[in-house]
């Protein structure tokens, strides 16, 4: 067990996979020479030379396509989009795509490529360069969805998502490569489905994902401390498909709800969360579930406001409160 | 291109025509559904073009009009009908449709509905050929209006930057649906777009399938020795609306009829006759094959072929009982 | 009064605009000499000439920018992409910049752009030509997107929003340009918000929009009179923003509610109403709220195939007789 | 060029360093967030270009790097440090940063974040300015690495279609971020590349700002004589790397120092100074005066300002009390 980065650990799943099999390469802006903008392939240029770790053009639609077409023949492409911000440019492959060849070949093709790339509002960025985009990619059939909260997660679903024969999209988080977490050094791999109870309670379940993970933890520690009130936190690293059996099994045992994401409402991943709790567990519930979301703005430069756009740990507190009545 | 060769090309391109013509009956008939877009009048580019490359073995893909690719590629036609009747026994099981003919076994990477798709597409078929170390090449073929796709000029780029084996061949038939090229394109000569990529290129009579071949045999062997990318393009028409759905209203009636004058089959029968290869009874006993067996043998399958099961709606989202999923274990 | 078709009444509001304000232009594939795949510009290219109806490359992400940029300086294009499954590769302007760039420049560039796209499934047009994107537009903030369901709303949804100065996404269908309706001959608008009542009733609330309230209708009809069950249809014309209000006003009087969609069901239309229910009138629920929509799958060719992947008025009535347990 | 004019650019180019280096150590000082791009080294291709133009009728755009071209522009280099410090007083009320200047009143259309996204819209532009008939053209300035995006090949070919008068300056820096141009691009001059949509184009030293000046002249009055759109590529370098966060590790040195030594401002100066048009006493009171200028107006300007109030969050999000959106009725 080793303490390490979220950067690190994407790094070191580059790495063993790429040593394992000379198929797998990886692919982005700056992601060669330079190691990439988050470092996450630092070194490996040097290491397995500029026909499997490529400088691409700016070119989002392009090389995303150049990958899944590679991956037809047997090649693993790790795709880097710099920042989710550009992946508009490449929906285009990525749905048209990735996400249908399998499907309208009857089988016969498969794209196994992975397309990792961070989203989230950081430092003040600004509108263009802010973007929360998950929502978008689970709502295409085809396609699967995973997004680590921590390194251990990051190595884990990097890893199994190497080797799994769909395409699978990779939703990091500006952030959170620095943050620091522990990994085993031992090789393994995670589940591409599924969510972790990342701390049991019983009188609330607040469901999170990628950052927002964080919140609820925060949140959880503070409602525990503060007011008496034992939060579950679930952690829903997969995205598409969405562990119904793991939200219904946390919200039967709670009986309470609240969805913390960074993103705009509309057609959220919180939206997605309620439909589900709707159908499998409704009448558990002892109150409406609540979702916790950012304000409906693109993102706004100053830092105050921008601050102001997205939720925190103190929003998710404020919410659960507010739901017992507090 | 000894005689035997241009009577085979002659059978299989009249095959592609009589294929196409009974798709657009069977069309009429409500047995095909969907949009239909047909390859007659433009056969001597694939068939040129292919007859070059070593099928089987080069990988090949293109737009939504693809049937005769595919069965060029050694795909078999009636299993391409059969797709085109949404029959379980179609090379995509039913699933894929005219616009998505794929033949994986013969290495017919498919047909794809978004203009500019295959563009990228290709270029990663030819970086994996590249890794994998083998001498085949990846050839896509696309029409006139796809190159002003962004794509045209980001895959184009790539290609030469890391220098694949990829073959463009641009079917210039002078439309993109209704719309001429010189009013979506500023250069309308699109051998000429690719000096932008330091791509080498040539345009040829894409009616004239000796002159196709010539043509792409230079590219292709370009190509193979490892030099990178090549660009051919060839002057075509197509005899029908661009799909279905398309009248062709907006053609001048003289263009169409002096494109028909170069009608590449007739092209080649009448230098088979003339050089006293074959006479006109020969094609026409051909042309009579040809037809009986479209009937007998290929529509009959695919009429007679069940439709997919239920079942299969869901099979092909995801693969299935991919162990990766659950992280290894199964 | 007349009765029109769907592509009728679009046409006429392009013609109207059009001869009122020479700053209104349309453009597109094939939408000037050849009048539009389905006809919605019929004609426009003989009567205002090329530099207003312009037949555009194919290009979508470059015309669709070309339309924005021009709105900046007071043009109004209606912009025509000719299936939605194109418009993944417009995304990045739309998104990018439509959708963001009054708000980056601080209010000082507006970007009044009218984009039309047909999607949904039609009759066998396979993976890549059966999208259902609407709930991808609404996700995002600073974009307005509605949907007509009849030939009244295409043409006074589409006459608002030319002249509305935010960017404005209309989403219609395939299946739907040749369908009737009345439209009155007199110039109208529809309001960009709210909903409609399509047929009041008080035993349960059915929400669709566009094709889906045609299902609706429909499926009232069975309902009232072979089961006896007298179901209210709320036509979601304005998908972002939702109408909140009309949702919750409907749902407290029937207490009960299904949403009716054609799309996959995840992160979906279907999804979001079921969160707004759940926000705003949550106690009102005399059972959970239910959704109706697509199999999760890319759209297959083979009609029987399609046909089950997409959800009919008997799926409706399914849903809703399950719900009151019959 | 004379010398009046000369020297006044000199004036404004060295303002333009003082004022982006200023913005370096209000970074450093965190008073400046998100990413910053800094135009130092490349001055004489917005002077040039923009001197040549008729700025407050011409319309301008370019990307990110975009602090400099907009205070040439028109907008006031006090609101566009405001901006950069967030506060309600910017171009932008705070809501844009580095990336995002707008300056709508003297038409600076705006910085922009996505590499290539300026090509359509500034395409956009030039389609408005043809419908109303006016002299105006429309420039867009973009990098060099921002040409292997689709929309520079469907812009360009859109814009020569219709013959737009646009001109696209070409600020040819030799790399994108950290990968050099030829690793990422088949064709190294730009100016070649547009031979694919018949657009004429020149390549130009980009360090001379009365070189830039008689090419943009050339090109503009191409543009605005209605001759459609033009292509100019200025050779330069940027001193900074790419952004703040950027170490520029990836530059040899030699050509680092090789660069240095075409200083446009030193070249202009030095040029002044040969011709007995300024002393060097003259120059260093002229920056003296520039930083005195920067730090008691602009930097104080940009301090003592208010933040956007909260109530800002939403306000432009869609336009305020549109009265369509009711259908009308208000
Ligand atoms: C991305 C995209 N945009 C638009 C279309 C609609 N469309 C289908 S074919 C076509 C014309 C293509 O013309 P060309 O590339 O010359 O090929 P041809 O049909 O002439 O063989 C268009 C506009 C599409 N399928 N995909
Ligand atoms: C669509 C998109 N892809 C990638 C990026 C990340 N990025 C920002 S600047 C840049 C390099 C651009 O280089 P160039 O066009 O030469 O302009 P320069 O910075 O040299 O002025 C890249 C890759 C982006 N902002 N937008
Ligand atoms: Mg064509
Ligand atoms: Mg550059």
């Amino acid at each position: 067990m080793s303490e390490i980065m979220f950067w690190e650990a994407i790094r070191r799943a580059h790495d063993e996979e790429m040593s394992r099999d000379p198929m797998v390469i990886c692919m982005g802006e700056d992601i060669g020479v330079a190691g990439g903008t988050y470092k996450a392939t630092n070194g490996l240029f040097d290491k397995f030379g500029p026909e499997r770790v490529i400088d691409t053009p700016i070119s989002e639609n392009g090389y995303t396509g150049l990958g899944i077409g590679a991956s037809y023949l047997g090649v693993r492409p790790i795709i880097e989009i710099m920042s989710v911000n550009f992946a508009w440019l490449a929906m285009d492959q990525m749905f048209n795509t990735a996400a249908k060849v399998h499907y309208m070949s009857g089988g016969q093709l498969k794209a196994p490529v992975v397309i990792r790339s961070p989203g989230g509002t950081a430092h003040q960025l600004g509108a263009q360069h802010s973007a929360r985009m998950e929502k978008v990619f689970m709502g295409i059939a085809g396609l699967r969805v995973v997004t680590p909260s921590n390194p251990r997660q990051a190595y884990g679903l990097l890893k199994s998502a190497i080797r799994c024969d769909d395409p699978v999209f990779i939703n990091e988080h500006e952030l959170m490569y620095n943050m620091k977490g522990e990994v085993d050094d031992k090789e393994f791999f995670m589940p591409l489905v599924g969510s972790e109870v990342a701390r049991s309670g019983k009188d609330i379940t607040l469901f999170g994902y990628n950052i927002s993970v964080h919140w609820c933890l925060q949140a959880a520690d503070i409602l525990a401390k503060q007011h008496g009130i034992d939060a579950e936190v679930v952690d829903l690293y997969a995205l598409s498909p969405l562990d119904r059996e793991g939200i219904a099994a946390s919200v039967s045992k709670t009986h309470r709800a609240l969805i913390a994401e960074e993103a705009e409402p509309a057609v959220g991943v919180g939206s997605e969360i309620m439909a589900i709790i709707n159908e499998t567990c409704f009448y558990e519930l002892d109150a409406p579930p609540v979702r916790v979301s950012a304000v409906n703005v693109p993102i706004p430069y100053n830092h105050t406001l921008e601050k102001a756009a997205i939720p925190t740990a103190q929003d998710v507190v404020k919410a659960v409160l507010k739901m017992f009545g507090k | 291109m000894d005689s035997e060769v241009k009577k085979r090309l002659l059978h299989e391109m009249l095959f592609a025509r009589r294929f196409e013509e009974r798709c657009y009956e069977a069309y009429v008939e409500r047995k095909i559904g969907g949009f239909l877009h047909l390859y007659s009048g433009e056969e001597a580019c694939a068939f040129g073009v292919l007859e070059a490359a070593r099928v089987n073995h080069d990988y090949v893909m293109t737009s939504y009009r693809d049937h005769i690719h595919a069965i060029k590629c050694g795909v078999d036609p009636k299993v391409v009908m059969a797709e085109l009747y949404a029959k379980v026994t179609g090379c995509c099981k039913g699933l894929g449709g005219s616009m998505h003919i794929f033949g994986a076994e013969h290495r017919f990477m498919g047909g794809y509905a978004l203009v500019g798709g295959p563009f990228p597409l290709a270029a990663g078929i030819a970086k994996a050929i590249k890794m994998k170390g083998g001498d085949e090449i990846s050839i896509c073929f696309l029409g006139d209006a796809a190159n002003n796709q962004g794509t045209f000029h980001e895959s184009l780029n790539m290609a030469k930057v890391w220098d694949l084996p990829v073959l463009y061949v641009c079917e210039n038939n002078l439309y993109g649906i209704g719309t001429r090229i010189d009013r979506s394109t500023a250069v309308v000569d699109q051998y000429k777009r690719v000096s932008g990529y330091n791509i080498p290129s040539e345009q040829v009579d894409g009616q004239d399938v000796e002159v196709v071949y010539a043509a792409a045999q230079k590219a292709i062997e370009h190509v193979r020795s490892g030099k990178g990318p090549y660009f051919l393009e060839l002057m075509t028409y197509r005899y029908r609306g661009h799909s279905m759905s398309d009248s062709n209203a907006y053609r001048p009636k003289d263009e169409e009829r002096m494109w028909s004058k170069r009608d590449p089959i007739i092209m080649l029968r009448d230098r088979l006759i003339d050089a006293g290869e074959m006479s006109l009874e020969d094609y026409k006993q051909m042309d009579g094959d040809i037809l009986d067996k479209i009937e007998d043998e290929i529509i009959k399958f695919a009429e007679e072929s069940p439709e997919p099961p239920l079942e299969m709606l869901e099979k092909y989202t995801l693969v299935e009982n991919d162990p990766w999923v659950n992280g290894g274990s199964v």
